[in-house]
């Protein structure tokens, strides 16, 4: 991954959550305060902006730039959660970027949402869509940057819908007990999206 | 549907969790902030509480937050006073009780369950 | 003098917390609200909670307390991204333990007291 | 104590209260938040616009009237606590009421505080002056009903005094542990002037 594929990744990104934001929305309003579709449309709405104005030569410094404008653009949990994914992904990045450097920036990724945010597999969060997309990727890198995208954004979507029958465990759907169950969980179904829109650049 | 009340000494506080609430438990559940005195500065006011509490019965009984001393002085004194046995004052963390309590009641969840639920606020871990 | 920093959802909340605190505090103690996103709406802006507290940082720490969700986890990233180490975070209930942090700044009390303070402030029962 | 002697005290206690209230606001300042003065200036100042459009018989009905609107018009802690303490008083008086009954329905106002507020003699509240004051009016009241008066306003005083080197355990004063010695508690202090206001009224 070069500078311009990761500006490609971000925008994709981008029309995709402005595409699904009504759904992101309908899902936090199930189980959480339904604002995950304007918490990210307004994340990276300004990372758009911030992108074009910015100057960069490698894909690590388009994807830290893109972490710090989510961490204080979202507004929502998944703000400091996804602007840290970007930005140790970012700053993990060497020079020249393959696919298996690609996939040990992702680890390092999931690695600082797990830190911050302090959910495990199964709790019902962006974790149990991440987890399984990152160790796709990684499994797959070998056959090639695409080849693990694609991998990693099958992952992505089969765990964000493994997320309906769970109880949730963390954030204001844990109150919820039981009754988090038969719901998808947002920030899942938000990574499903970031890593669809990873695999759809990485084909083109 | 549960209803819930807010007794805080601020009014602008009470004002806010209430918009933090109606986020999580949607428009249906009926929450009613009852902060300040009567004309408004810092401290309780009694006629606030009970025209608050009136408004939040309707028919799934009230769950009452309150901050510190006197909102709680007052609102069991309100309670003590009002003929219907319909509100119950909980013992809970002011905001993190009333957070929980407003996801419960915006699912459907009764008194009891939401009485607990904001009991139990208090020993939820935010790190 | 400890500063305090009230992280909220809510920008009305914040505010009014602030108001309760400096009753209690006096006018002294640094206490900053940094409520609501940039915009002023429901959620949590880096921004403003990282100009709260270089406001509050006077020289003797300073304490932040948030509410929920988004709020501990900006304030967190917030503290990590920081350059000066004088802030804590503190796991405590929002109103009760920012109300007892704020009595203790008052009194002089150092960050370590205050931060004890409001985190005892989950035990301290209400009726 | 008759309507009118009723009326004579609680008309002599909201004088008292509107001389002191910069005193007791200091105090508060000090171990609270600074607001004691003016929360009883507030709920005095209201009753006498209550009781000057009340017609009643008995001391009883005045100090119930007084009580009720203490409760909803004070603002602070001492409005429900001082309300509870009028209101028991005054629902607890005879129609013809006599040194003993007035001892018995002070004793019901300190039960009910208690009730309510909680706190236990020694833990730096008006509890701390009330408690010697209902003891020495019973004590003094085979005297006749001055000379109980003065025991209680003596008492009360006393117990005021003596709450300077306490540690609080109610209330906000409670957060500042070993820093509240030294400051004499407001509301114990404004229960003397409450009972200086009954001996003054009661020798007239
Ligand atoms: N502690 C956490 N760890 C991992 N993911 C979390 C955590 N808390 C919340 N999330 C994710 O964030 C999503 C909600 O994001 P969003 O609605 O934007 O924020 P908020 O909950 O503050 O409104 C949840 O669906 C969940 O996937
Ligand atoms: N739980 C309690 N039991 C008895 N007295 C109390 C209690 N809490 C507070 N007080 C009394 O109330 C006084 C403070 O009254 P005030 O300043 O009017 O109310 P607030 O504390 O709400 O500002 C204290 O000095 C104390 O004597
Ligand atoms: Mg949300
Ligand atoms: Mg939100
Ligand atoms: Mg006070
Ligand atoms: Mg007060």
């Amino acid at each position: 991954m070069d500078a311009d594929l990761a500006r490609a990744w971000v925008a994709a990104v981008a029309t995709s959550v402005t595409e699904h934001a009504a759904e992101l929305t309908d899902l936090d309003a199930a189980i959480g305060d339904g604002d995950h579709g304007v918490n990210l449309r307004r994340g990276f709405d300004a990372v758009v902006v911030a992108l074009a104005g910015f100057e960069a030569d490698t894909a690590g410094a388009v994807l830290t730039k893109t972490g710090t404008t989510l961490v204080s653009k979202v507004g929502g949990a998944s703000g400091p959660l996804y602007g840290s994914l970007f930005r140790a992904l970012g700053k993990s990045l060497p020079g020249e970027v393959d696919a298996v450097a690609f996939g040990d920036g992702l680890r390092a990724g999931l690695d600082a949402i797990v830190r911050l945010g302090k959910a495990a597999p199964g709790d019902k969060t962006m974790v149990d869509a991440l987890t399984p997309a990152v160790d796709a990727f990684a499994a797959a890198a070998p056959a090639g940057f695409a080849a693990a995208a694609r991998a990693a954004s099958a992952a992505a979507a089969e765990g964000a819908t493994a997320t309906t029958p769970l109880q949730a465990r963390k954030g204001r759907a844990s109150y919820l007990g039981e009754r988090s169950a038969g719901h998808q969980d947002p920030g899942a179904t938000s990574t499903a999206l970031v890593f669809a829109a990873l695999a759809a650049v990485a084909d083109a | 549907m549960v209803g819930i009340v807010l007794v805080s000494h601020s009014e602008r506080l009470a004002h806010g969790l209430r918009d933090m609430l109606v986020q999580v438990a949607g428009e249906e559940v009926p929450i009613e902030a009852a902060g300040g005195t009567d004309d408004g500065g810092l401290g309780t006011s009694y006629d606030r509480i009970l025209v608050a509490i009136d408004r939040a019965d309707r028919g799934g009984g009230v769950l009452v937050l309150t901050d510190l001393g006197s909102a709680v002085l007052t609102a069991q004194t309100v309670l003590e006073d009002r003929v219907a046995n319909t509100a119950v004052l909980v013992d809970a963390p002011f905001v993190e009780g009333a957070v929980a309590a407003a996801v419960l009641a915006g699912a459907g969840a009764d008194l009891a369950e939401c009485t607990r639920a904001a009991t139990e606020a208090r020993d939820v871990r935010k790190l």
